[in-house]
């Protein structure tokens, strides 16, 4: 297990720094949330892989079980929240854009000079 | 039944589930009474939770019944409380005269809406001041987060919508830092409950994990609390979004995240890490100074009147996180009054603003001139508060300007500096509070001079009232002073 | 074999990662976006996750999907040229990638039962689910009873999505000067294609049918009130996928809509505010009744159908407000 | 058996993955998608079965009904490019076709 364990790590890191590679280089506002998405999703990654216990299984007990290894459900249910929070995110931040294109015309270099001090 | 031991539970409950039934009224004139009644409610609950503090009490609550670290515990210490005040006295004063303005930047038609995001910032705000678990504070972070999106989306410029972007992305990235570092600590010690963290942690404190989580926490946390070099995305926000919610968010929301940042810094990590005040030495110390700098300088060369208030805010910052980052009593003790007394000072000056904003459409100086000679109260109440800002003695800002800088002296030479840069901060302060008041009081109004009144009665009699509470605390800072001294003891007991 | 499953798909997780970061076509990243998704949910699923991995699928691969699109349809689709300032955000990457390896090699190994993440809280979920609860699935009974006031947080938290995107893109926000007119996602429908509106409402009962299963099974299988109501808000995006938005809307109206995204949060509330009276403490669910395991189990059947409520409500809510717009 | 099983979904995901990487036209990209989410489905059953967990099948039902959706929302989005009016271009720049890739409407027999 030590191999996945470091492997998820990596992956961990790697994907935190792709999406917020996205988010600070990228102009484009949807591409911004997107970046934001896959950040989200790295950390989810760390939380469920700290609770996973070899040779457990998922904390649902079958069959009455109870004696059985099971991985943690408390990082479990924080992601769930977590992904929730995403997707609430993501909708009010697609909102914005919508609103954002409609009255600039365009949803890429927002901080272009404004031309409307008197609008 | 007896309230009393709910009261930390109703404190959240009330405004959270009066939002779900302001959405859905129809009315716009019904929706502010009902907002505005949770939110009295909701400093009524503030204030007999400061009575129970007082009495000596951490008052705690087990919710759902489940003993913490098993549930999720509210704490409610003199820290949260006198921040509980501040929020939810923000709020309900800005309501209170706000509803003129907030007819007329949001419209009516979607009054109703804006309402319920209202009191959800409200209930995400105080849901972070007496929650006791790391995770929880995410959530309610969230919820006070996206509501305020909202709230500062519905500026009536365009330039609103990319504010709010830039904010939320800042806001985003700032709470998943938050998260990364809360899922490395709960990673080494199992548990989310903040005084089970601290704990807790006593065994592996000396970790470089434990570290990376302490800078995760602290940089997703500065973020929000828009901490220079990191507050690119506040200036905006406060300049674009309606008057009033900057009256109210300007008070509240950075400050809450700054809660945050003292909590997990000081009643979470000062114990366990090994020479953990250098973070505040070598890093926030200087960060702290160079924004009081920057952000007093940026004010002063500022054309637009929220902008200068806003960068103010960066400046005042400055202030409450030196204090802090001094690592003594005194100056957490300093820290935490100014919290309180600046979110007075810029409270007050902000509802100036939304008198001003009822009456001229465009609020760069320049649009401004001459406005004291329609609107006098406006004006001199503008001037009152721009006292404590600077920090005048008779005023609020004064007393924990003055708490600031014996606690600076402390410090021997490096003291000497802080208290110059204090100092000059401040002369930099009545240079930009005096141009406002010059221009505004003596300049040639602009082009044909329209017919400007002076501000609706209810506006300006709350403005009044929150300039009177500058003068108040100046005069007796009893409250804030003993709540701050109470939060300065229980800062001791986490020191190592 | 599993942890090697789990390698591969990480790997081609990361680099759907990197192709939607490096795509000019935001249509095409949206795809990969889905995929990405599909790949976490797997990797949750070989994790021991599946409750995380259910949602992941509905939310990411499905909701997401939708919305992204329905936001793109408003907006653009090709990404400008240049507009990306690699450098600076390079180094910033680079600096908090390196801060975290510096932590990482200490961290407890991953599956080690001893890890303090392992020891501290978790027996105690199972024993006392076991005692108070005697309900299978562990993680709804963390989700809503030990920690329920988080799940009324995160109903709040979509409650808050819905009221900000209606405030923002809804029927009384401003209409844009600028709005392209036509260019929104499923305005007409697909009512033209006979085979796809004929597969895809054979298609719709069943989705309906399971998204009550995942919800009242819940507390025994992967499922609950979140994941059954992004079903059932899928459910009927497909009809309107296929039917047109309007007639959607006729299914469920909006003013229905609203009621259900706040009703459900009230509901799950008001379920607090009832053990407050009952002389317990917000949300402590034992007092409901004489018996303190039913008691439990019928507060966490309560708030997992308030929680279902408001999150299919809130979807559609949303759904409806980006279909509508530009629309008139 | 089962190892040959998931040697070959895992090429055949590697390969989908390809094609929506690579394109060249949307419906590359869509199909490969779906097809994907198909694979994703097939793995699922897999793993339940090692796993012996009856329950996961759960999830493989209703992946497989999500990426349906998916599919549709997808083929709307580009129905409606074809019927409805291609959003205008503002400000010059934000929708410029693509060079090298057909639009939907010249694909479609």
């Amino acid at each position: 297990m030590l191999a996945l364990d470091l492997f998820n790590s990596w992956i961990f890191v790697l994907l935190l720094m792709v999406g917020f590679y996205a988010v600070i280089a990228r102009d484009n506002l949807v591409k911004k949330l997107m970046g934001l998405s896959i950040f989200q999703s790295a950390v989810f990654l760390l939380f469920i892989t700290m609770g996973t216990v070899t040779g457990g299984t998922a904390p649902i007990v079958l069959g009455d079980d109870w004696g059985a290894v099971f991985s943690n459900p408390l990082p479990q249910v924080l992601i769930l929240t977590a992904i929730v929070v995403g997707i609430s995110t993501l909708a009010l931040g697609l909102a914005i854009v919508v609103r954002i294109k409609e009255s600039y015309g365009r949803i890429s270099d927002i901080d272009a000079p404004e031309r409307d001090r008197r609008l | 039944m007896n309230l009393e031991p709910h009261l930390p539970a109703l404190q959240v409950v009330v405004p959270l589930l009066t939002a779900p039934l302001v959405v859905l009224l129809r009315d716009a004139r019904l929706a502010w009474w009902a907002a505005l009644a949770a939110s009295a409610m909701n400093f009524a609950v503030a204030v007999a939770i400061t009575g129970q503090v007082l009495d000596g009490a951490v008052v705690r609550y087990d919710m759902g019944g489940w003993a913490a670290p098993l549930g999720i515990e509210l704490r409610v210490d003199a820290l949260s409380t006198i921040l509980l005040l501040v929020v939810s006295g923000a709020s309900t004063l800005a309501l209170l005269g706000g509803r003129a303005s907030l007819l007329e930047q949001v419209g009516e038609a979607r009054q109703p809406l804006f309402m319920a995001a209202w009191l959800l910032a409200l209930a995400g705000l105080v849901g972070i001041l007496v929650s006791g678990d790391a995770f929880n504070i995410f959530v309610f972070m969230e919820i006070s987060s996206l509501a305020t999106y909202i709230l500062v989306a519905g500026g009536p410029d365009r330039r609103a919508l990319p504010a709010t972007f830039k904010y939320l992305v800042a806001g985003t990235v700032g709470a998943t830092f938050y998260l990364i570092g809360v899922g490395m600590v709960f990673m080494m010690t199992g548990t989310l409950n903040i005084a089970d963290m601290e704990l807790r942690l006593a065994t592996v404190g000396d970790t470089n994990i434990v570290y990376v989580a302490a800078g995760f926490i602290t940089i997703g946390l500065a973020l929000k609390a828009a901490i220079f070099p990191l507050h690119a995305w506040m200036p905006n926000a406060y300049t674009w979004a309606p008057h009033v919610v900057t009256a109210f968010i300007a008070a509240c929301a950075t400050k809450v995240a700054l809660y945050v940042l003292l909590r997990m810094d000081f009643f979470v990590f000062q114990k366990n890490l090994v020479d953990h005040e250098l973070q505040f030495a070598f890093v926030l110390m200087p960060l702290a100074a160079m924004g009081i700098l920057f952000g007093s300088i940026a004010a002063v060369f500022e054309p637009n009147l929220k902008r200068i208030l806003a960068f103010s805010s960066l400046a005042q910052i400055g202030y409450i996180l030196l204090g802090a980052s001094l690592v003594t009593v005194a100056g957490f003790n300093a820290s935490v009054l100014h919290l309180f007394n600046h979110a007075l000072a810029k409270g007050a000056l902000f509802l100036a603003v939304v008198c001003l904003g009822l009456r001229y459409r465009h609020l760069d100086l320049a649009d401004l001139q001459g406005a004291g000679r329609h609107m006098p109260w406006t004006l001199t109440a503008f001037a009152l508060a721009g006292l404590s800002l600077i920090g005048v003695p008779g005023t609020a800002g004064f007393v924990s300007k003055w708490a600031l800088i014996i606690a600076a002296l402390e410090r021997g030479a490096l003291g000497v500096a802080l208290v110059v840069l204090i100092v000059v901060s401040s002369l930099l302060a009545v240079v930009y509070v005096a141009r406002i008041v010059e221009r505004l009081w003596f300049g040639e109004p602009p082009g044909e001079n329209p017919a400007v009144s002076e501000a609706p009665w209810p506006t300006l009699a709350v403005t009044w009232l929150a300039v009177g509470a500058n003068f108040w605390f100046g005069l007796n800072a009893s409250l804030p002073g003993e709540l701050a001294q109470r939060a300065g003891e229980a800062f001791l007991r986490h020191l190592p | 074999m599993t942890s090697l499953l789990t390698v591969f798909l990480l790997v081609l997780a990361l680099i759907t990662a990197l192709g939607v970061v490096r795509a000019r076509n935001l249509f095409a990243a949206v795809m990969l976006m889905g995929i990405f998704s599909l790949l976490m949910a797997a990797v949750f699923l070989l994790l021991d996750a599946p409750d995380v991995a259910l949602t992941e699928a509905a939310v990411g691969a499905g909701i997401s999907t939708v919305l992204l699109l329905s936001a793109m349809a408003l907006t653009a689709e090709e990404e400008l040229a240049g507009g990306i300032h690699p450098t600076p955000a390079l180094a910033v990457v680079l600096v908090t990638a390196a801060v975290i390896f510096y932590g990482m090699f200490e961290k407890p190994l991953v599956g080690d039962p001893e890890a303090p993440v392992n020891t501290h809280l978790a027996p105690q979920f199972f024993e006392l689910t076991r005692e108070q609860m005697e309900i299978p699935n562990v993680v709804t009974a963390v989700l809503a009873s030990f920690r329920g006031y988080d799940t009324l947080g995160e109903v709040i938290v979509v409650l808050t999505a819905a009221i900000g995107v209606l405030f923002l893109i809804g029927p009384d926000a401003p209409q844009g000067s600028r709005a392209p007119s036509g260019g929104n996602l499923a305005g007409g429908g697909l009512k033209h294609h006979q085979p796809l509106r004929i597969v895809g409402k054979i298609a719709i009962p069943f989705i309906l049918l399971f998204a009550f299963y995942v919800q009242y099974h819940g507390e025994y299988s992967p499922g609950g009130g979140f994941q059954a109501g992004a079903l059932l808000a899928a459910g009927i995006i497909l009809f309107g996928l296929l039917e047109g938005r309007e007639a959607a809307a006729a299914v469920i109206p909006t003013r229905v809509l609203k009621a259900m995204a706040a009703g459900g949060a009230l509901v799950f509330g008001g379920v607090g505010v009832v053990t407050l009276l009952m002389g317990g403490q917000f949300l402590e669910y034992r007092v409901l009744l004489d018996h303190p395991v039913s008691a439990q189990q019928l507060g966490i059947v309560v708030i997992e159908v308030g929680v279902g409520v408001t999150v299919s409500g809130v979807l559609l809510l949303i759904y409806h407000a980006f279909a509508a717009r530009g629309r008139g | 058996m089962l190892t040959g099983a998931v040697v070959a979904i895992a090429v055949t995901m590697l390969l989908a993955l390809v094609r929506a990487l690579l394109g060249p036209s949307v419906y590359d990209r869509v199909l490969a998608v779906n097809m994907f989410g198909t694979k994703t489905v097939l793995l699922l059953a897999i793993v339940a079965f090692v796993a012996g967990r009856d329950d996961y099948l759960d999830l493989a039902l209703a992946y497989a009904l999500i990426n349906f959706i998916g599919v549709l929302a997808v083929l709307e989005f580009f129905h409606q490019r074809k019927f409805g009016h291609v959003p205008q271009v503002a400000n010059g720049s934000d929708l410029q076709p693509p060079e090298n890739e057909a639009t939907p409407s010249e694909r479609e027999p």
